[in-house]
């Protein structure tokens, strides 16, 4: 689908505010959760776009960062853990208009829904995956994550993480993304801006957010420590540059990191038999004749 | 008098090859100059190497099942005739490689020995011809005239200009070598109607139902006996403006079908039994946020991987209990090929119009079986569109409306303006989690009350036909693909001056209960046949409708033939 | 005279939290004195946010159940009290902050009415004491020494003296309070029988069960309600050479305790309903293959995600019947805290003895809910261990053997020198891949025959133990965690003068169809109630035994209360 | 395990040869597969490390190239489809001194187990897993894989495939494998070394082996072209290097691309306690009272 169709607005229409994307239910987050930096800065790229609320679908697996659909007042899907992608994919195949963004947590994303990570972002779906990052489970109350420090102690790990952390960015770049960003839940208007770059990349868009969990694993110290910008001369179009910061970076980047015009499959299939004709049984049956 | 309604059966070793093809050209030359056929076919689940056999079964007449052992036997090799001979009838036919097959002598048969390898290598200098070759025998032996074998060889080599004509050759030379021949047997293959049938497996049919209906999203993940249908429908969908995905695994491919039906395009994917296994979370999700989309599960043998390219009827417990908590799904089986269509397209009219999975129970033998087809009649498909909440206030659209017959408008994303999110939590009618006592119980009724509209819309003669004597002892109660060979045995019951009727729903859930019941209770006694060890719909029948059924199960990889079905009318009528 | 045996109900939201600890250190303290306790806890899915209560019994005599509403109602909101006020019994007691609440004047109860967030602030300094004054106003309210609760305060900020020093203040300070209020109620715990007492949840007896059986091999992903089983054994395996792995996904768990149990090690896994959607697949694999193993599967209300915190005997038919094809599986359902012992180190004796996949059915309230139980014997739970090739001939050893009972050698890799291949495919005596008719029907009937040796073994009277009047009209057959609801309905029947009894067997497949039969042929009426909707396990019943039962359905993710069953109770053999 | 265990054999001890490996049952392969090639390599293999038949499991899912362990005379399970690498985790966990191999395909490992494969690499179990990469589903009749070339057309794919294709080497870098190599089925000496290499390796191995499927995509012709030695000096030790190559790579390097010593989990996990204590209820039950 054109760029230019995701922030076209009729000549003379109304502004749409951040207020009209909320659902009116209010957010089940504990005080303090990184996921509430998410959800407002979704709430922000959406209005940036001027996107209709009825041509926005946010799927989701489940999570605590899962819960995110029921606050936005756009379409959704909240599924089973680790589906969302697919969820997703068949949902953009089936209308490219729409746009879809696809939120969840470290565990829905990179545990049990690592495959279907990998063939989304190599088919180059075209939609945005914001994987709201607190190294931990904390819908199931703080086991350990695929992205939890080595050594991490947890329930599930009393001794210790002894899995090498996934890396997300690296992962995402080895999948094939072709547009790889990483934003801060505590620095919600960058993270807008992240986002919203990913909805207008006509590809798949995976945003690496951390958002900490504040009753389980409170890392807001350890992030304001750690993240960074990237450099201001950053060339993100050079995927080899990512892999490496990707592979040796001590502080953790924020921002676009890479970016890759590919041809989304949601565009691809569409090309395919590019005059559709009307199915007509009688027709089709000739060849069984 | 000539016979021209008779079986023929090939068999012979996949690393060879040629067995499936040969007889598949043969029915397929016959059908089209107007015959009936019904084939069937078995092989190993390796890719080279192992026993495979294909029949068919010709006719001037309806044919509805494979039939009884065979007529005609053609065995490549010394395996093959021995698996088989047993099988033939009296006067039966045996042809064989005289260089490769020792038949024992057997007066009941009659036996044509050609060295078809020697010939192919020596004479043709095509040792690939020897399919073709014994094509051109079968031709002359049996009455079928060459032009149609000669338009398919044509038709497949048409860019391949030498082999065509080396293939040519090798069919006249079969054809002229039975002139040398002294015919002894009655075969023989005479003029046909020349009505213009199709050739069709169940998979074929299943797809262009589905394409009628409207199916415009595919996705699946390959897998014997189902692949053909994802193949199918990547070829064919975006012709029609459709997209089919090829998933990366059968999760994806039901989740992406979730999604697709969500944004409003009517979905289905198709599987088989491990496929279907790991679907059931996702058909829970489907149920529950009330997805329409259409499951098939070509069923093969299993546990688990089983023997993945033989037939049984095996996953009926999983597709009407697999998954997790209690939810409703509608479970349907076709039960021949031309029936397939109709099934196919009642399973999409069945998910739009209750808003939940539907899934379609093949069989291996029923997926990869030819049968010639008559005219099919597209208007008595009715094509059914989900309810849209046309002329509700979005502001007060309530996707989950509790509703007397437990259907609920549905709101498409960009069409319709009504947002709301779809669920897997239980939630209240506007879809949000809600997880008090009342909702869930109000919810769940809610689910399973359109199983109860539905039932009133398939408790009928169309849906649940009932064959043979009125006034029946024994009530024959089958599904799926079974059905040609309980009607076979119920003719010859009934020829037999035994009295014996059957009744086929096309629907296991829910189940047809008042036509069943009446059934059930006109008769004194009920034969449940399945392919199947535990015998999985006697058992829904007895826990649903406390039916105490005469079961008679088959595993093994094949199918049923009338004669075994007619075996057992006869134990429980006449020797009980 | 004082009144103690009684339920106390504690009600409110977790944002603000405290009210499952407060409830769960107070029967903490009472058991430790030798009461008997009984717990009941529902909380939102929410972490933090939404409506929680906690419940627990307290009696000097055995409890089986959480009984029937409360006497005592502690409300720490407005919420909670419009919630539970109509099941606090005549007499009961409310107490409840009384800037919070309001309650409506009744005259049916005692109410005291506290202060407790404006003291925990004013005058203690502390908010989040607030917990630990309402447990020092319960315990002096209705006599329990405050000394076993100071200790709790203790050992759990053992290392945080300032915050140790406040809590005992805050609790010091409501046992003090409740010297200025005048008792009206007659709640009253008096002397308890000091006799030793482990306090457990159900997944803390299945856990011990396992290790005492021998597991020393456990892979899980966390999910609710099973999560805590994990976590133990994440923590105590390594202690006694064992393993725990936390997997990406519930495939990657049971396919991971399939290779441990291979490699000849005691595995198992736990999940819930979705998880053990995803893992139907592998367990046919299990089954076909023959290799030993427990799966437990602690229900939640579905489908989907459904009511993720609450309760239900949902997923009796996908233990039942999950998975495709046809293949043996060993279900159990522990019927109480103390049952989970035995019944875990039943599953790992049957799961070795039978090699197949066992599932033991547990459910959210008996995962979580703790009593007090008494002597454990573990004499009585006999350790059983797999049946190995020793003094076979490696040559001619053939793992999957014809045996009279199913059973056959089981070699261990780096143990046994008798290699083979464990395959998912149909196989021969050896393990070989074979898809003749013959051998996959030999060996379905092998695999299957097992289940027929072990239905031996459990139809007894351990196993499927019979209650109440020998002479019944009415027989009660329940399965799980309903088993004491079900027994203080039965008592109560007996003491009208009604003629009951229950029947609440441990194995579900196979049935213990012997004693199953006997009781429903000595009885009237039968009657199965269920947390589900469709009736699980009445279905399983009248499939299996043809029995047509009287359906009690509760769903809405709360247990039966023993009235509710004696009400059914009543309308079958007085009303009706 | 230490290393040396592995090769260890009594002094004295007869050399086991290579036919000793073989189950006596013929593979049911196509004439001209590559996976012929691939298990004679494995032959080779553990005939050169001498290994106890006994003490070796071959696990595999489902696929022509999955039916491997039936043609070895060690143990060996023959799975599920995409779910070797967790039974065979489960395998090592329970006995850490069985050496495992997992063999498998590109569908079955990279499609339908790709989730598994990451987060295997990641734990480091300690095992040897071979990827008979034959760009296609060969014992499902020829459709698409996630190896295919951009723009394959197959049964499934019949106006070409879109997908990028997963780059086996890089993915397995990028997942945390900590010793990956390539080899060609038509080298199967090489390749014997090769999977040597990886058994002795103590940690998790991937081997990337293009193993063309004669029925129905020979490719032959284009790997005879397209395969080339590592540089004879090259770092096998440089994370950076190795994932460089991987990304630009236009011939397909065979050899040993990556190597890193890093603790395997199935070794971390036994000295969580290092003292086993004997596991008794009543003593147990006491955290109860
Ligand atoms: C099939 C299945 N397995 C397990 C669960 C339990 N579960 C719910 S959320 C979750 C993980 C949550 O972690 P993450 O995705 O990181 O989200 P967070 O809560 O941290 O935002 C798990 C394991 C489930 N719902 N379904
Ligand atoms: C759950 C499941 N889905 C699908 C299949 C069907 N299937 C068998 S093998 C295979 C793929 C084979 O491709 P690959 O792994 O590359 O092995 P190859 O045959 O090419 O060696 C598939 C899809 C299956 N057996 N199980
Ligand atoms: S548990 Fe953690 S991730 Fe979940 S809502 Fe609370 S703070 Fe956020
Ligand atoms: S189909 Fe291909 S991969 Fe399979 S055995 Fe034949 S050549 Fe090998
Ligand atoms: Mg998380
Ligand atoms: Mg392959």
């Amino acid at each position: 689908m054109p760029d230019g169709a995701k922030v076209a607005r009729a000549p003379g229409a109304e502004v749409i505010s951040v207020k009209e994307y909320k659902s009116g239910d209010k957010p089940i987050w504990c005080p303090g959760c990184g996921d509430f930096g998410v959800l407002s800065a979704t709430y922000k790229a959406l209005a940036a776009l001027q996107l209709q609320r009825h041509e926005v679908v946010v799927v989701s697996g489940i999570g605590c960062s899962s819960r995110t659909p029921y606050f936005l007042s756009t379409f959704g899907v909240h599924g089973v853990h680790g589906r969302s992608l697919p969820i997703a994919t068949g949902i953009k195949l089936a209308n490219p208009a729409l746009t879809i963004l696809v939120m969840g947590g470290d565990g829905d994303l990179m545990s049990i829904g690592t495959g279907h990570f990998t063939h989304a972002a190599a088919r180059n779906i075209d939609l945005t995956c914001v994987m709201m990052d607190n190294q931990t489970y904390g819908l199931t109350k703080a086991q350990s994550s695929p992205t939890s420090f080595l050594g991490h102690k947890s329930k599930s790990t009393p001794y210790g993480v002894v899995a090498k952390p996934i890396n997300p960015v690296l992962f995402a770049l080895a999948s094939g993304a072709s547009y790889v960003a990483r934003g801060y839940s505590a620095r919600p208007n960058d993270l807008a801006d992240i986002i919203a770059g990913g909805i207008r990349h006509p590809g798949f868009a995976f945003i690496h957010v951390q958002s900490p969990c504040a009753e389980f694993f409170n890392t807001y110290d350890y992030y304001d420590e750690h993240v960074e910008s990237l450099p201001p001369d950053w060339d993100a179009h050079d995927l080899k540059a990512a892999v490496d910061l990707a592979l040796t970076e001590e502080k953790r980047h924020l921002g676009v990191i890479y970016e890759e015009e590919r041809t989304a499959l949601s565009d691809a299939v569409r090309k395919f038999e590019p005059d559709t004709k009307q199915f007509d049984l009688t027709a089709y049956l000739q060849r069984f004749s | 008098m000539a016979k021209d309604n008779f079986i023929i059966r090939i068999g012979g070793d996949t690393a060879v090859g040629g067995v499936i093809s040969t007889g598949d050209n043969f029915a397929a030359a016959a059908a089209r100059i107007g015959f009936r056929t019904f084939t069937f076919r078995t092989y190993p689940s390796e890719i080279k190497g192992g026993h495979a056999w294909f029949q068919v079964r010709i006719s001037n007449k309806p044919v509805y099942s494979l039939g009884d052992g065979c007529d005609i036997l053609i065995a490549f090799d010394q395996h093959a005739y021995e698996l088989h001979q047993g099988d033939l009838s009296q006067n039966g036919v045996l042809l064989y490689d005289s260089d490769l097959v020792q038949p024992s002598p057997n007066g009941n048969i009659i036996r044509y020995g050609i060295p078809f390898q020697k010939i192919a290598r020596q004479e043709l200098e095509f040792v690939r011809g020897t399919n073709v070759l014994i094509l051109g025998v079968m031709a002359g032996l049996f009455g079928l005239p060459p032009a149609s074998l000669k338009e398919m060889v044509k038709t497949r080599y048409k860019r391949r200009a030498e082999l065509m004509e080396k293939n040519i050759q090798a069919l006249d030379y079969g054809y002229e070598y039975t002139k040398t021949i002294q015919k002894e047997d009655k075969f023989w293959l005479g003029t046909a109607d020349h009505v213009a049938r199709l050739i069709m497996t169940g998979n074929d049919a299943i797809t262009a139902g589905a394409l009628h209906a409207g199916c415009r999203y595919f996705a699946g993940y390959p897998i014997t006996p189902a692949s053909d249908i994802l193949e199918t429908m990547a070829s064919q969908l975006p012709r029609f403006g459709g997209v089919c995905l090829q998933a990366e695994d059968e999760m994806a491919a039901l989740a992406s079908v979730i999604g697709a039906s969500y944004a409003g395009t009517k979905a289905m994917t198709a599987t088989s039994g491990p496929g279907f296994s790991l679907m059931t979370e996702l058909l829970g999700l489907a149920s529950m946020a009330e997805i329409p989309l259409v499951i098939v599960n070509s069923q093969r043998s299993g546990p688990s991987t089983g023997m993945p390219t033989k037939l049984e009827q095996g996953d009926l417990f999983q597709a009407l209990y697999g998954g997790h908590g209690d939810f409703p799904r509608i479970v349907l089986a076709p039960a021949s090929v031309q029936n397939c269509f109709r099934v196919s397209v009642l399973a999409f009219g069945l998910a739009e119009k209750y808003q939940c999975p539907v899934i379609l129970l093949s069989d291996q033998s029923l997926s990869h079986r030819t049968e010639t087809i008559g005219h099919v009649d597209t208007d008595v498909f009715p094509v059914v569109d989900r309810l849209r909440p046309d002329g509700v206030d979005p502001e007060t659209y309530l996707r989950y409306q509790y509703t007397d017959d437990g259907v609920s408008p549905m709101a498409i994303p960009g069409l319709d303006s009504h947002t709301y999110v779809a669920p897997g939590l239980e939630h209240d009618e506007r879809g949000h989690p809600q997880l008090s006592p009342e909702v869930h119980e109000r919810m769940t009724a809610k689910r399973f009350r359109k199983l109860d509209t539905a039932r009133l819309e398939i408790d009928n003669e169309e849906l649940c036909p009932r064959y043979g004597d009125d006034q029946a002892d024994l009530g024959i109660i089958g599904w799926g693909a079974t059905q040609g060979s309980i009607r076979e045995a119920v003719d010859r019951a009934l020829a037999a001056g035994l009295k014996v009727a059957a009744m086929h729903p096309r629907v296991l859930n829910p189940l047809p209960e008042e036509r069943l019941r009446e059934f059930v209770s006109s008769v004194k006694h009920v034969l449940v046949p399945e392919v199947n060890y535990q015998g999985q719909f006697a058992h829904h029948l007895a826990a649903n409708l406390g039916v105490q059924a005469i079961r008679l199960n088959k595993i093994g990889g094949l199918p049923f033939t009338p004669g075994e079905i007619y075996n057992k009318i006869e134990e429980v009528l006449v020797h009980a």
